[in-house]
């Protein structure tokens, strides 16, 4: 082993803090509510210091990007030595662990804010809890979001696949426990999903995407008899092998092992980080508390996809070395998700839904960087995109908060002149079509939530999303895959649109409801967070700078494609040469960027929408919309393909069961009653009851012979002791 | 020879005291025999140059365990009935068994071959026995000492008055 | 050393056998320790007889007989107090009053 | 003059004799037996009219004074009353056990005489566990005075008994214990040894010095062990008329006298050797013969303490007593022997001279009294405020 500062012996610590404080709430302080989110929070404290000490050390010694520490320790015994465990720091976790440990602590501090009363519970029926003011299962969920921290945390720290996939199906899990954390929540609309449902799809999907991925894993162990990331990626003799020995699939014809493997793990990326053609549970998993949504499917889970694909990235380039290979397959289901999911969430009403929509269109950016070897810039865009979403996932749910507040306000003040109805009426506090005019109401959550709208809008030059975004555009210009340029460039115009239209149609204009022009400030626990991620989503970007662009260049750093650049390097196949920078697509970007921020102006900024006005969009689009609106009707696609034919099939096959298997059943059970009555009569009776007879009498003997000797004292059991030692004693000259 | 008349002195009034401790009818007589056995067992280990053991043997044997048997006696003072006799019905089956025991013992002791060494003692004999309970015999060290810990704690639950 | 081996085996016998005697047919409990007592006292002094003859210069055999104080010591601390609280509750301690084990 | 040189002298004279080795060596300590069994009964003797007269003197009487020039015959004008008096035996008493209580009295007092070094190598047996010898005789004492008590058949004598056990056993843990602070500090249990290593410092190198507290400590649990006032309880006569030797008369009991009296020197001689240098001296490697004078002047010395503190102090109550042992003196012994431990450890293994360990011991002992002392005066004072609560309620705690 080569030396490395100490504070590296630490890495193995930073997973363990959040999963102590799991165990400490679920066993000890259950039932005290302060106490188990006081618990969590020191517990995320600890591993922000820690993985941000471990960052810094890594970011302060450049250098040993040549040899990542990789501490490990022989784990489990295997055919020949151990499966090793162990914790690996490179740059591309030293870049993680910045962005994860601060992301983790603000989502959990804000968490302790945000987990009021809910406002779907009666507080009538619950009047002990409702006194409280805080959520009846308060301390359950900073269990569950802590051990989701300790997944994301250790598969970051993690030195081989496996110890990934083991953290990866713990945040599984975890999600699920999370998304339908109000399990009990119904909606008036049977055909709205219920966080109980949308649970259920969310671990079912990306279900379909992990055993895909653990196939992958499998065939990757046969073949390279390790699964440690170091030791498989830098030896390139071993991945030209796999790139060149094939395997003939049933419909795809012959492909290399590498291109197999890696399209099998892709999978499983696909799954996590919900893209196309598995996007499906991200917009519905929004159904679980807002903290969730940032913490899963904005900053850290859905990352996790990227992330593994980036880990994988030798891997990848090696398949696409000779053949075709995996990576144009990857940057098609990038590009495809980010146009795609962007035109959705131009059509959203559900505040929540097109941030969804927009998280799916963003990891699609990062898959389609990944797929023209834009590695780089890839990482960049995760690390900057996860600091924005973050952000605007906490703003928006500090807006909700506030408009719930607002809602609860009225109905208790009664000043509402639908105050009658209002108990039947459901009223959807997340629908930006009953806010408006919140930025005077709340100006600190506005402007931060402004601030990463402009950074997701890559507004140019002064935001973060704009150095990471225009990097992976660079790329694909430079590299010619005009497709991709394309698609992305016109994702960007869309998303610039509808992020915009998000910021004109909640934060401008009138309020539209009464609800809206009584929600109150959010509490401080809710907006220093909002705050410190506004300033990484702003600034963050200054660090990964290129050299070549004008003005900037000479005044930010390019710190962090650097150090990526170098770290990429010490890989066979993978190509880390940056893009040349050009003005075309830089400018075009530009543009497209800033004329989707004027178009939602013109249409929702200009002439604000009054109360109950429609959206103008859909009196443009008509038809379209409505498909939009209706997400392709891709969920319904996928109940006619899937979830139909499968009831169809579990009703057939109880039919069958009842018909033909339950009559074979009862004939069998039948023949052998008859069978038992006449055993009974002519064996039982007889035979067997006489051996039962003659054994218990013959225990009531012996019994009655050796009770003489149950004297019930110690001495005399000691002397039957002395006698049975001095026999076997006697046995032994006799052997 | 002085060491073999010495010994059979000595072993012959240890088992004579020993037979007293387990014949005597009175339980403090008991005791003292019982004293006078610790006494010459002690004198023993002593002729088998293990001085430490002797010494400790008086010390916890005599200081401790004999005076805690007599303190024992005295306060149950007269609880055996003048009546009821110092054996239980089975004592000739004990004492037939308990002749049988030695005899087959003795025989068996005898017939086993054992590598005899004659060395001398180490001079720091005592250091190393400390040093080998602190050492390789640490874990039964600390066993031993929770042990009496642990008796300590059941000894006063067990005995005090509710 | 002029005391061989077997000498110093049999007197440990014998005595364990008295104390096995006392253990097996005395009525009092405090006797029936007191056998006890005399018993550990015999497997002492084949400890240290053994270690003298056998091992003289590895002293685990003495070490082995300090286990066995320690042993002896908490045994006769519960034994005793066992001995009191019986005495409270029953007024004797004869054994063979004592056979709650008998059903 | 080297005093073991006349031993030496002796055997090489006999050995001149022709006698063959064994028997050299037996005559030798038989001799040597004979010449410490008289000495130490001479020496009662001279302890019972030195008690007397100080404590006269203490108390503003003039003590024995008939009896030869300053009473000096005194003693043995007691012995012979005593001799000639009744030996009375009670009809209910366990004869054998009766009679053999005082002889065990007196024979651990004697015993102990053999391994104390009155100067350097002048010792009866110089055996490698000298100190652990003292605590194994030591407690055949209390045997001894359980079978006086118990065989007396009277009810006060059983009371005695009872008291020797609970206060001689209380009081051996803290004394055993302080006694392992020299061996620890010398790394050796042989008496002499331990003399030996306080030689430093012109023969004034003595444990007192850095062990202040555990000397104290060794006085207080020494008063009790040698059942002296204020810790007289065994015999108090308001309370249990004379205790457990209530039934003796004669011969019998001045035998529990003289082991009472030899007792306490042996008391003395043991602090004398563990904490005041035993024979060390100035000029003690150049004349040996002063190591006698040296030893002796310690114990008187320390003799003299107890026999102040009996003349002065009235008595302890018995709970009062019990309590202090179990409350301070066995905490503090094992907060003393513990520091000892740990900072030899750390002098061995750092290597510091030993005026280093010295000071940090000294340091130790001064911090360990100083805390006990106060928790004490605090405890006190908390007791003086509620007046109605007791020190120690007799029955056992409730846990």
């Amino acid at each position: 082993m080569h030396d490395y500062p100490f504070v590296f012996n630490l890495t193995w610590l930073i997973p363990l803090p959040t999963a102590l404080a799991f165990f400490a709430i679920i066993l000890f302080t259950n039932p005290k509510k302060r106490l188990s989110s006081n618990v969590a929070i020191a517990a995320v404290v600890v591993a922000w210091i820690l993985s941000w000490a471990v960052a810094f050390a890594f970011f302060l010694k450049p250098e040993l990007v040549e040899e990542p520490i990789n501490i490990a320790v022989p784990w489990l015994p295997i055919a020949d030595g151990y499966f090793s465990m162990g914790v690996a720091v490179d740059a591309v976790t030293a870049g993680m662990l910045f962005m994860v440990g601060f992301v983790l602590t603000m989502i959990f501090i804000y968490s302790s804010g945000y987990m009021t009363f809910p406002g779907h519970l009666d507080p009538e029926q619950f009047p002990e809890v409702a006194k409280e003011g805080l959520d009846p299962r308060y301390s359950r969920f900073f269990a569950y979001i802590s051990l989701f921290a300790t997944g994301m945390l250790g598969l970051v720290v993690a030195d081989n696949l496996l110890m990934l996939f083991i953290f990866w199906e713990i945040m599984g899990l975890c999600s699920y426990l999370l998304i339908g954390f109000w399990f009990e929540k119904t909606y008036p609309d049977p055909n709205q999903i219920t966080p109980k449902q949308a649970g259920l799809k969310a671990f079912l999907t990306t279900r379909v995407g992990d055993v895909l991925f653990m196939m992958g894993l499998i065939f990757l162990f046969i073949h390279a008899g390790t699964l440690n990331f170091q030791a498989i990626f830098k030896d390139a003799h071993f991945l030209e092998e796999l790139a060149t020995s094939t395997v003939t699939l049933p419909i795809f014809g012959a492909v290399s092992w590498a291109a197999l493997i890696s399209i099998l793990i892709f999978w499983g990326a696909i799954g996590k980080s919900a893209q196309f053609p598995l996007h499906v549970w991200l917009p519905d998993a929004m159904e679980g508390p807002t903290p969730v949504s940032a913490l899963i499917h904005a900053a850290t889970m859905v990352s996790a996809g990227v992330y593994l694909i980036v880990r994988m990235a030798p891997l990848f380039a090696a398949s696409s070395h000779a053949a075709t290979g995996a990576l144009p397959f990857v940057a098609f289901i990038g590009a495809f998700t980010a146009l795609f999911a962007a035109t959705i969430g131009v059509a959203q009403k559900d505040i929540k839904k097109v941030l969804a929509y927009s998280t799916i269109s963003q990891l699609g950016y990062m898959f389609a960087a990944l797929g023209i070897g834009a590695w780089v810039a890839a990482i960049i865009h995760l690390l900057v995109h996860a600091f924005f979403k973050a952000l605007l996932f906490l703003g928006s749910g500090s807006v909700i908060h506030g408009v719930e507040h607002g809602h609860h306000h009225v109905h208790e003040h009664g000043h509402g002149h639908d105050d009658e109805h209002g108990h039947e009426e459901y009223f959807d506090p997340q629908d930006m079509f009953n806010m408006g005019g919140l930025l005077k109401r709340m100006p600190i959550t506005g402007w931060t939530f402004i601030a990463g709208a402009l950074s997701l809008a890559a507004f140019p030059f002064i935001t973060a999303g704009f150095w990471s975004k225009d990097e992976i555009l660079a790329h694909a210009w430079d590299g010619g895959h005009m497709a991709v340029y394309w698609a992305l460039a016109i994702g960007a115009f869309l998303t610039a649109f509808y992020t915009f239209r998000q910021v004109f149609l909640t934060f401008f204009g009138e309020p539209r409801t009464e609800a809206a022009a009584h929600a109150p400030e959010s509490v401080r626990a809710m907006t220093w967070p909002l705050v410190a991620l506004a300033f990484f989503a702003i600034f963050g970007g200054f660090v990964a700078v290129p050299k070549e662009f004008p003005i900037f260049g000479k005044i930010a750093s390019d710190f962090m494609l650097h150090l990526m650049e170098m770290q990429g390097e010490i890989y066979p196949f993978l190509e880390v040469e940056p893009a040349k920078f050009n003005w075309t697509p830089a400018l075009i970007s530009m543009v497209l960027a800033l004329s989707g921020i004027v178009l939602a102006w013109l249409v929702y900024g200009w002439k604000p929408l009054k109360a109950g006005q429609p959206d103008p969009l859909k009196r443009w689009l008509g038809p379209v919309y409505t498909v939009l609106e209706k997400k392709y009707y891709f969920d319904e696609l996928y109940h006619l393909i899937a979830v139909r034919p499968t009831l169809w099939l579990a009703s057939f096959f109880a039919r069958f069961d009842r018909g033909v298997i339950d009559r074979i059943v009862n004939w069998v059970g039948a023949f052998g009653r008859w069978l038992a009555a006449a055993l009974r009569k002519w064996f039982d009776e007889r035979f067997i009851d006489g051996v039962v007879n003659i054994v218990g009498m013959a225990t009531t003997w012996t019994g009655a012979a050796v009770r003489l000797i149950q004297t019930g004292q110690v001495q005399t059991y000691l002397l039957i002791l002395l006698l049975s030692v001095a026999v076997l004693l006697l046995l032994i000259p006799l052997r | 020879m002085v060491g073999q008349v010495l010994f059979i002195l000595v072993a012959a009034i240890t088992l004579l005291m020993a037979l007293g401790a387990v014949v005597a009818k009175n339980l403090f007589h008991a005791a003292l025999f019982l004293v006078g056995v610790f006494f010459g067992i002690a004198v023993l280990f002593i002729l088998l140059d293990a001085e430490f053991l002797g010494v400790a043997q008086i010390v916890i044997y005599i200081g401790a365990i004999a005076t805690l048997i007599v303190f024992a006696i005295m306060l149950s003072k007269n609880v055996m009935g003048k009546e009821a006799g110092a054996y239980n019905r089975n004592w000739y089956a004990a004492m037939a068994g308990a002749v049988f025991l030695f005899l087959l013992l003795a025989w068996l002791l005898l017939k086993a071959p054992f590598q005899m060494v004659s060395a001398d003692v180490p001079a720091d004999a005592i250091t190393q026995i400390g040093q080998g309970l602190v050492g390789t015999y640490v874990v039964p060290f600390e066993v031993a000492s929770v042990l009496l810990l642990v008796a300590l704690v059941g000894a006063i639950m067990l005995a005090r008055e509710r | 050393m002029t005391v061989p081996l077997s000498w110093y085996l049999i007197f440990a016998t014998a005595l364990f056998s008295i104390g096995f005697f006392g253990v097996l047919a005395r009525r009092n409990a405090i006797a029936v320790l007191m056998g006890v007592e005399l018993m550990l006292n015999a497997v002492n002094v084949n400890l240290v007889a053994f270690w003298r003859y056998l091992t003289p210069t590895d002293l685990s055999g003495q070490i082995f007989v300090v286990f066995v104080f320690a042993v002896a010591a908490a045994e006769a601390a519960v034994g005793l107090a066992l001995m009191i609280s019986i005495y409270r509750t029953r007024k004797s301690i004869n054994v063979d009053e004592l056979n709650e084990l008998k059903l | 003059m080297d005093l073991r040189s006349i031993g030496e002298a002796f055997i090489a004279w006999l050995q001149g004799l022709g006698i063959p080795q064994g028997w050299v060596l037996l005559i030798n300590w038989l001799l040597g037996t004979l010449i410490i069994l008289g000495f130490a009964l001479t020496l009662a003797l001279v302890l019972i009219w030195l008690e007397r007269k100080l404590a006269g003197r203490i108390q503003d009487r003039l003590g024995p004074n008939r009896v030869g020039p300053f009473g000096l015959l005194q003693p043995i004008a007691d012995a012979l009353k005593l001799l000639t008096k009744e030996d009375i035996t009670p009809a209910d008493a366990d004869r054998i056990t009766y009679n053999l209580a005082p002889i065990i009295a007196v024979f651990h007092i004697l015993m102990m005489f053999a391994v104390i070094p009155f100067a350097d190598r002048v010792v009866g047996a110089n055996i490698n566990v000298g100190v652990l010898y003292l605590m194994a005789f030591g407690a055949l004492g209390t045997m001894a005075m359980l079978m006086a008590g118990w065989a007396s058949r009277n009810k006060y004598a059983l009371l005695g008994g009872f008291r020797v056990v609970a206060q001689l056993f209380s009081y051996e843990i803290p004394i055993a214990m302080v006694m392992m602070i020299p061996v620890l500090l010398v790394g050796s249990m042989n008496l002499n040894e331990i003399a030996r290593g306080q030689g430093s410092l012109f023969g004034l190198g003595w444990f007192v010095w850095v062990m202040p507290a555990a000397f104290l400590l060794y006085l207080v649990a020494a008063l009790a062990e040698g059942e002296r006032a204020p810790f007289d309880l065994l015999e108090a006569e308001s309370e249990i008329v004379a205790g457990y030797n209530i039934e003796y008369s004669a011969m019998k009991f001045a035998w529990f006298y003289l082991a009472f009296f030899l007792n306490t020197w042996i008391l003395s001689a043991v602090a004398a050797t563990l904490f005041l240098g035993g024979w060390q001296g100035p000029f003690v490697d150049r004349i040996p013969a002063l190591g006698v004078v040296y030893f002796f002047g310690k114990t008187f010395f320390m003799f003299f303490l107890f026999a102040w503190i009996r003349a002065t102090f009235p008595r302890l109550r018995i709970d009062q007593m019990m309590a202090f042992c179990w409350k301070v003196l066995v905490p503090m012994s094992l907060a003393l022997l513990l520091g000892a431990a740990i900072l030899v450890k750390l002098g061995q293994q750092l290597a510091w001279p030993f005026a280093v360990t010295g000071g940090l011991l000294f340091v130790m002992n001064v911090v360990v009294l100083l805390v006990t002392l106060s928790l004490l005066g605090r405890y006190t004072r908390t007791l003086h405020q509620q007046q109605n609560k007791r020190l120690f309620t007799p029955e056992l705690p409730r846990l």
